[in-house]
């Protein structure tokens, strides 16, 4: 008999063959029909492959490997295990689907040369894998590095805008920082022993002030990649200058590696967790999620609005997490479990529909040429395929049922719900107050993605242009598609998804919900028991088609079913035209007003005199003027202080060289 | 020091005290032509100690050095030196950064600071002219002193120059002279060094009509 | 597994949850939401006109008013795409189902387990994006202008909602819908001072949610106070007709839902029959109750701005919060 | 032949040759050819060394170990690779009248010769010839930064000189003073001087003295490697020399002047007790590191920016060596290749950027990538890779550079990190403008020789993700010497 190949193997050629793919894009860089129509297809079969894999592994025991490359005394090693399997599994499905529609996506003449581009996002596919299967601090480092370099390649493929080129400086100088910090906090894990492995990680005892220093760092580390306050300021620059497979690729999936990240480092390398560490988390998560889903509400720029609104997601994913660290800080392992089932649940809902979101931007874009929501509207009329699958992404994305969204939020709640009984009173104080905003967020993602919806694929049309907007072609349906199904499976097979991902909480936390979910039978989601909270949506998506099928055929056999088209009616006005509509600002004008102190805003408001007037106003980010230009404005006072030493005069010169060696010799004993 | 010094000692200790002087000397100096003759002197004494100290060891390699000192410090680098000034017609007054008394009293403090670094190694020299080796370093800090309050090119040479003297003299004394090869090398390398200075100072007056290095602090970041 | 309380033994699974006579009583309780919906907004109406010593349009009108609709034919605008009509149909079916959910007469109902509190909120919100986004489809000014209104008292309406059902779920360690009312209803009676706070709460937001007068006036067409009625401006015919229908359902469903968690006596645990039919007479009293106190509290307040609205459910919103850091305060360590 | 007596004889003879033959077409070809001779005679001393083990010649006059035939290979190989960039380069700059033919002979046969003198300073057993070859090499060099002869080169060259010049005369009072100790120890032997002796006896030599004579090496030759605060005349001598020298004065003779404080740290270690040495220089080297960071956001001049990047990276070697153990100077030799590398592909990228476009002002160099993507992408991903982002071999030695840190000096990690994420931010921020954007600058005459700039990068690369065992064992070998 054959040996049998190991998944890690599978996963392994997988990484082999983007790459593979990606240099291959490099032998012929201008042949757009060759990349486009076979290598992309191909590194969609291989993203299946992956997912395919990580699907059959999950519930497996880890697997191992140790390559021949990295530094000679810590090779890359690699492990595959039920987490890893889990967000491999995220990876491959959603790239599949994002790898399908880019075949249908690139156009000639736009930016890097086709080929160029191939290469790195097949690059960045295949580090993303390779962050997944690191098992020591070098390889993780190389993988996050190369990810982030690939994906702030892919973010400036447009380069000649410099408002593009600032964001990608921005998205790498953060990425950047957000390295360091991991990187200290794999230091401090190790404390001392020299092991660089996950392994030698997980076996140090760290005294608590250790441990949380190492927390703390991965915190702001993966926090930077992930968006969370205040280290945010890249995600809404980087997502609209990308091209939107890519944003989808670096919203959807590599946002998740940050939660990764994170979970690695708080479950598994750096041991015991302390009650407040979830605390900071779900604090950080709740500014994180509130601020971002405000200013989602407040763009009037697509991708931007969908970039907050991952902003926002992350958060609520930081919440989870904070919420499973406080459980299991306090050994509650099955709320914990509950939990964590939650943020899992998150992370692959989110990745399905945010990359459907942001691929639909994407057509939109391509169809219209036009981001701004102020230009847009009616394309549900020219580009209906698009228009229905974007509803997909926007009620799942509301975090309403029947779709992805809501089984997390649902699977949070819960959890939020159970949380009374924490040995600590202030924690049951807060923690309510806690899901009080995490309830409102979710209402208010509910705006956002009205909003979002309503101004691009309702209405009429702002623009005349738009009239020749088409649909997608048949690859970016494909894509869209999948997308829009694996956002459907997700929200109504909760169940038995579960009872997949299941196997990473167990490994983490040593219990999960699988057991408890498998006894109800895979329609129905219980993770408790159903006394205390059940959900079965497909009971739910049945009786609401019943319900809508039924209805239309009762009415139509009772009464008619006759249409006779007119114009609109809206109370008798008779200026009817496109500018009458909400723009995009006039529509979050409720918002503005309520959370003003939230904004920093410049109006222009019209006056009597303006012979052109107009309104507008522009929405800023607090942090930018409270953190980072002081920041900035800081480094550059050291800058011009230290660069006084190179005055030019060379007596001076020879001074500090005089004075440096007078110094040492008076100074300077063993 | 005791009174039972050999005269040998005694005499490179006389020199080495007249190197110092004359590093002083110079320090004090605001004449270009002066300033080279001291320069020639200082090399001279510097010569003549490690003539002393040669007779008094009998090691024939310090007579060479003795030799090289003479040839190329006492005579054909001040002679260099001032064909060059003379071609290039620098303006005799020589203008410090600092006033002179104020030059001078840091150089005393120099002095002091340098004895005592040396206080100790000196102890431990077995050489008859171990005291002389914080004279050296005192002599080495003041001609770096000179070089930072001077503001010609040509000065700095000289006190560049005079750096090497102390250089030489800490060699002599500390350990009568380094192996042959080095001290030639070193010695090929300051003449090739003030010859392309040489060339440098037409350059520099061709590019900045003068030689003054206050001319030359455009290279800077603030 | 180690959770900080047991499953109670008083709740027994539900064996007969999808036996035949389990499924009749749940077409039953859709059947009387779906008679009953129209009957209590055409109640209401009648209150308000007494109310206002206004002559009062007969009891049924709503009934004739559907049924007029329904004959009608449907004036389309010609922006209006797929989604505009398919909209109405989505919204019934959306409040056919939260009302199936919420035990009127009986506790014991196939669909309970379908979806608890959390997914009820879910439905609500899944009705009101629908109905905002139809707003927005055909690109008329007061069609925008509804549906951002609408979502707006729906962001500020659902965090408060799901307030009031965290606290009663904390009373009762469920959020399922039947299992709060099993606890309220046929436990002792202890005094539950949070179940006050979540009681005003949740009166604020079903006012606002069913386009009330506080924050709207169902019988306006004045283009800046209308918040549902601009948003259906541009139906007719059955379309129009469902939405209304809708909007009696939700009403209903929330009238229900109220009464399910703060006034729960009377509905039966079980399937048996004598109870059911005992609860039916109980709902009846309990609607027109609060049908006539509901006309009475809009009487009596008048419409608010439009920019008032969020003080009110931000009043409702801290209402049903302090409930639930009530019921931890006073309530867990009895 | 002797391999080694080759790699000596062929710089000097050729560098004799170029003078006397001049500026001919084939000229530039010599010079490649002497280059490529070098460095064949490089390997194959290598090879010579890695199988054989440490060898004398000249009598003990000169050594060879695993230590130093590293640095030798090093030199020789980005010695060839600056002669075959300089090529097309310099024809360029004679084509725009930046230089005449006797200058460009100048140029050749001083190239040749300050490969000569830092070979010798390399392979010496003889601390006072160390010294005089470090001088030479500091005069030739004087001469190439001046080669252009405007205000700007000549400022510079002076201050090279002057700076350098006294900071080396430091350096020979330290010598004398090491000579000083040995002497008590091995006699008038004429010995004395010899590493190999004094490394025997290191343990013999008199504390107080080393710790005077390491004081003034270090200043000395610290100055050479651009240690804060005697930095001053790098930027200067980078930025105003012809590109190919900034190449070497970065890539080839700052390693040097580190090579002969190493040479000395070892005895210094040896004599003293308690780490001296290595305290000083770590201080030394998080100083250097701390101020090339933040003067780098303040530049405007490209190569001048390189310079203190430049300056940076030896601060951080400087500290690896300072930390001392197998791991930290095995991290330290890394990064020295690394960012000679690095640093000399680099500096051939931004050579042809400027003639391409100009101008050395960063400002006015926007759209590389556009006037020619080789350039334009050598330029980014050398800058990415001097940068310290993963794959890139100098992320390995940073790596293990900080992971040494964070092990041993914990106090000194927060230090290192915000030094090189505010290098990042700086030459990040300047060098992405200048390679994506628009541009409106015209083709040149002479293709250039990219070749070099990919070669390096791809050894970067491949060092970052693959160190060959034999490489490993090497530099084990060598770190091992440094104790």
């Amino acid at each position: 008999m054959m040996p049998a190949l190991l998944s890690i193997d599978v996963l392994l050629i997988a990484v082999c063959a983007w790459l593979a793919i990606g240099l291959a894009g490099l032998a012929a860089p201008r042949n757009l029909r060759f990349i486009s129509k076979t290598l992309f297809p191909l590194g969609a079969l291989v993203g299946a492959l992956v997912g395919l894999s990580a699907l059959l592994f999950l519930g497996g025991a880890a697997e191992v490997a140790v390559l021949a490359i990295g530094l000679p005394n810590l090779p890359f090693h690699l492990r595959l295990d039920n987490l890893t399997a889990v967000f491999a599994l995220l990876v491959g499905f959603v790239s599949a689907g994002i790898s399908v529609f880019a075949a249908g996506y690139f156009r000639k003449g736009e930016g890097t040369a086709p080929g160029l581009m191939c290469l790195q996002y097949h690059f960045f596919l295949a580090s993303m894998l390779l962050v997944l299967m690191a098992d020591d601090a070098y390889a993780f480092m190389v993988a996050w590095e190369g990810m982030a370099l690939a994906s702030f390649f892919l973010v400036t493929t447009d380069h000649k805008h410099a408002e593009i080129r600032r964001a990608g400086y921005l998205y790498l100088l953060i990425a950047h920082i957000g390295a360091i910090s991991i990187l200290l906090s794999f230091g401090v894990m190790t404390s001392g022993s020299g092991d660089y492995s996950f392994a030698g990680m997980r076996a140090q005892q760290l005294s608590p002030f250790w441990a949380s220093a190492a927390y703390l760092l991965a915190l702001v580390g993966f926090g930077a990649k992930a968006g969370l306050l205040p280290l945010h300021v890249w995600l809404p620059e980087a997502h609209p200058a990308a091209p939107s497979p890519v944003s989808a690729m670096m919203s959807g999936v590599m946002l998740k590696t940050a939660i990764y990240g994170l979970l690695r480092v708080s479950f598994d390398l750096v041991g015991d967790p302390l009650w407040w560490w979830g605390v900071v988390a779900m604090a950080v998560g709740l500014l994180t999620a509130v601020f971002g889903v405000l200013y989602s509400t407040v763009q009037s720029d697509m991708k931007r609005l969908l970039a907050y609104s991952s902003i926002e997601n992350i958060g609520l994913l930081a919440v989870g997490l904070g919420l499973t660290l406080i459980f299991h800080a306090y050994r509650m392992e099955g709320l914990a479990a509950l939990a964590m089932t939650a943020v899992l649940y998150h992370c692959l809902a989110h990745a399905g529909f945010k990359s459907l979101l942001f691929l639909c931007t994407g057509s939109v874009l391509h169809a219209t040429k036009e981001r701004s929501l102020g230009k847009l509207g009616g394309l549900i009329h020219r580009m209906p395929w698009v228009a229905w699958l974007a509803l997909a992404g926007v009620i799942a994305s509301a975090g309403l049922p029947p779709l992805s969204g809501f089984v997390s939020e649902w699977l949070l709640l819960q959890s939020f719900l159970f949380s009374p009984g924490l040995p600590h009173p202030w924690l049951n104080m807060v923690v309510p107050v806690a899901a009080a905003v995490v309830a409102l967020v979710a209402a208010l993602a509910g705006f956002a993605m009205v909003k979002f919806y309503g101004i691009v694929f309702l209405g009429q049309m702002r623009e005349p242009a738009l009239k020749e907007a088409h649909d997608a072609g048949p690859w970016e349906r494909a894509g869209l598609v999948w997308l829009a199904l694996i956002t459907l499976l997700l929200g109504i097979f909760p169940a038995t998804v579960i009872s997949y991902i299941d196997a990473a909480t167990r490994q983490l936390l040593g219990t999960g919900l699988a057991d408890k979910v498998r006894e109800h039978g895979w329609w129905m989601l219980a993770p408790i028991s159903p006394e205390r909270a059940s959900y079965e949506p497909l009971i739910f998506l049945a009786t609401i088609v019943v319900a809508v099928l039924f209805g239309r055929q009762l009415v139509h056999r009772l009464y008619h079913g006759r249409i006779r088209r007119t114009p609109a009616w809206d109370c008798g006005y008779v200026f009817q035209g496109p500018r009458a509509q909400d723009t995009a600002e006039g529509f979050s004008q409720p918002i503005r007003r309520i959370f003003e102190p939230m904004f920093r805003m410049e109006r222009h408001f019209p006056t009597a005199r303006d012979s052109q007037p107009y309104y507008s106003v522009k929405v800023e980010d607090h942090l930018w003027h409270w953190l980072y230009l002081p920041l900035a404005r800081l480094m550059n006072a050291i800058s011009v202080l230290m660069t006084r030493l190179q005055g030019g005069r060379i007596a001076i010169y020879l001074l500090y060289s005089f004075l440096t060696l007078i110094v040492l010799l008076l100074v300077a004993r063993p | 020091m005791s009174a039972t010094m050999p005269i040998s000692a005694q005499l490179i200790n006389l020199f080495a005290s007249v190197i110092l002087l004359l590093a002083f000397a110079m320090l004090a100096q605001r004449r270009v032509l002066t300033l080279i003759n001291l320069f020639a002197l200082q090399g001279l004494a510097l010569c003549l100690a490690t003539l002393v100290a040669a007779v008094s060891t009998g090691q024939t390699h310090l007579y060479y050095s003795a030799g090289l000192t003479l040839v190329l410090k006492v005579l054909l680098l001040p002679w260099i030196l001032h064909r060059l000034v003379r071609k290039l017609n620098v303006k005799s007054e020589v203008e410090a950064l600092i006033n002179i008394p104020a030059t001078m009293l840091v150089g005393i403090v120099l002095v002091m600071v340098a004895f005592n670094v040396a206080l100790p190694i000196s102890e431990l020299s077995q050489t008859i002219t171990r005291g002389t080796l914080g004279i050296a370093l005192a002599v080495v800090l003041l001609a770096f002193l000179m070089m930072i309050t001077r503001q010609k090119a040509i000065t700095q040479v000289v006190g560049f120059l005079s750096m090497e003297n102390g250089l030489f003299l800490a060699a002599t004394s500390a350990t009568y002279g380094m192996p042959m090869v080095v001290e030639l090398g070193i010695a090929l390398d300051v003449l090739v060094g003030v010859i392309i200075l040489g060339v440098f100072f037409f350059q520099i007056r061709d590019q900045f009509d003068s030689l003054d290095i206050r001319h030359m602090e455009n290279l800077k970041d603030n | 597994m180690n959770l900080p309380w047991g499953p109670g033994g008083e709740f027994a699974r539900r064996e007969a949850a999808m036996s035949i006579s389990g499924l009749l009583w749940q077409l039953l309780a859709i059947v009387l939401a779906l008679a009953l919906a129209p009957l209590l907004t055409g109640w209401v109406n009648q209150c308000r006109a007494w109310l206002q010593n206004r002559s009062a349009p007969p009891l049924l009108q709503p009934y004739y008013m559907l049924h007029k609709l329904f004959l009608k034919d449907v004036v389309l605008a010609h922006g209006a795409s797929p989604l505009f009509r398919f909209a109405p149909f989505a919204v019934f079916g959306c409040m056919l189902l939260a009302c199936a959910i919420i035990p009127t007469l009986s506790t014991d109902l196939p669909l309970a387990p379908t979806a608890d509190t959390i997914a009820l909120v879910g439905v609500l919100g899944l009705a009101r994006i629908f109905i905002s986004l139809a707003a927005m489809d055909v690109g008329t000014s007061f069609g925008t202008l509804g549906g951002r209104r609408e979502m707006l008292i729906g962001f500020l309406a659902e965090p408060a909602l799901l307030m009031v059902i965290f606290t009663t779920a904390l009373i009762s360690q469920s959020t399922s819908v039947a299992t709060i009312v099993e606890t309220l209803a046929h436990r002792d009676f202890i005094i539950y001072p949070s179940l006050a706070f979540a009681g005003i709460a949740f009166t604020f937001v079903s006012f606002a949610e069913n386009a009330r007068v506080p924050v709207d006036n169902p019988a306006t067409h004045l283009e800046l106070t209308m918040i549902h009625e601009a948003m259906i401006l541009e139906y007719s015919g059955r379309h129009l007709a469902l939405i209304e229908w809708a909007a009696s359902l939700k009403l209903y469903a929330y009238s229900c839902l109220g009464l399910a968690l703060f006034f729960p006596w009377g509905i039966a645990a079980g399937s048996s029959v004598l109870g059911l039919l005992m609860a039916i007479p109980v709902l009846l009293v309990k609607l027109v109750i609060g049908g006539f106190l509901l006309a009475g509290i809009e009487t009596i307040n008048a419409k608010v701005r439009i920019f008032r609205a969020p003080e009110f459910l931000g009043t409702a919103f801290l209402l049903a919060v302090l409930g639930l850091l009530v019921r931890l305060m006073l309530e867990t360590r009895v | 032949m002797d391999f080694f007596v080759l790699m000596l004889v062929i710089p000097l003879v050729s560098g004799a040759l170029l003078t006397v033959v001049g500026e001919r077409d084939w000229a530039p070809n010599l010079n490649i050819i002497a280059s490529l001779g070098t460095f064949l005679a490089a390997a194959g001393l290598t090879v010579e060394i890695v199988a054989n083990g440490p060898r004398f010649a000249f009598g003990e006059q000169f050594f060879i170990d695993s230590l130093n035939v590293f640095f030798v290979a090093l030199t020789a190989f980005v010695g060839l690779s600056t002669s075959i960039f300089s090529g097309p380069y310099m024809k360029n700059e004679r084509e725009h009248g930046k230089l005449s033919a006797p200058r460009l002979r100048l140029y050749k046969s001083m190239f040749q010769l300050f490969m000569f003198t830092m070979l010798v300073a390399l392979t010496t057993n003889n601390l006072g010839i160390l010294w005089v070859a470090m001088e030479a090499a500091t005069l030739t060099t004087v001469l190439l930064v001046s080669l252009y002869r405007t205000p700007a080169s000549l400022e510079a060259a002076w201050k090279y000189f002057i700076l350098c010049g006294v900071g080396i005369a430091q350096a020979l009072f330290g010598t004398i003073l090491l000579y000083f100790a040995a002497e008590r120890v091995l006699g008038e032997t004429g010995n004395a001087l010899l590493w190999t002796h004094l490394v025997e006896v290191k343990g013999q030599l008199e504390p107080t003295i080393m710790v005077l004579s390491f004081i003034f090496l270090l200043v000395g030759y610290g100055t050479k490697v651009g240690l804060a605060p005697l930095h001053n005349w790098l930027p200067d001598a980078h930025a105003e020399g012809p590109t190919p020298v900034s190449a070497v004065l970065s890539g080839l003779l700052l390693n040097v002047a580190l090579y002969a404080i190493l040479r000395c740290k070892v005895l210094a270690d040896g004599a003293i007790p308690g780490g001296f040495a290595g305290n000083l220089m770590m201080g030394f080297g998080l100083l250097t590191l701390v101020v090339a960071a933040f003067f780098l956001s303040r530049q405007k001049d490209i190569k001048r920016m390189f310079a203190y990047s430049s300056i940076e990276h030896m601060g951080l070697i400087t500290f690896a060596f300072g930390m001392g153990g197998a791991v930290a100077n095995f991290a330290g030799l890394l990064h020295m290749t690394m960012h000679s590398l690095t640093k000399s592909a680099i500096f051939f990228a931004v050579g042809h950027a400027a003639q391409k476009t100009g101008t050395q002002v960063m400002e006015d160099i926007r759209g590389l990538i556009r006037i020619n993507p080789l350039i334009g992408w050598g330029l980014m991903l050398g800058t990415l890779a001097i940068l310290g982002m993963p794959p890139f071999g100098v992320f390995a030695s940073e790596f293990m550079i900080l992971t040494h840190a964070m092990k041993h000096h914990p106090w000194a990690t927060p230090i290192l990190l915000l030094a090189l994420g505010v290098a990042f931010a700086a030459i990040f921020g300047k060098v992405q403008p200048m390679v994506f954007g628009e541009t409106h600058a015209k083709r040149l005459p002479h293709a250039p020789a990219i070749t070099p700039v990919f070669v390096h990068l791809a050894i970067v690369l491949m060092l970052g993700l693959y160190i060959p065992p034999y490489l490993t064992r090497w530099f084990h070998e060598a770190a091992r010497m440094l104790g």
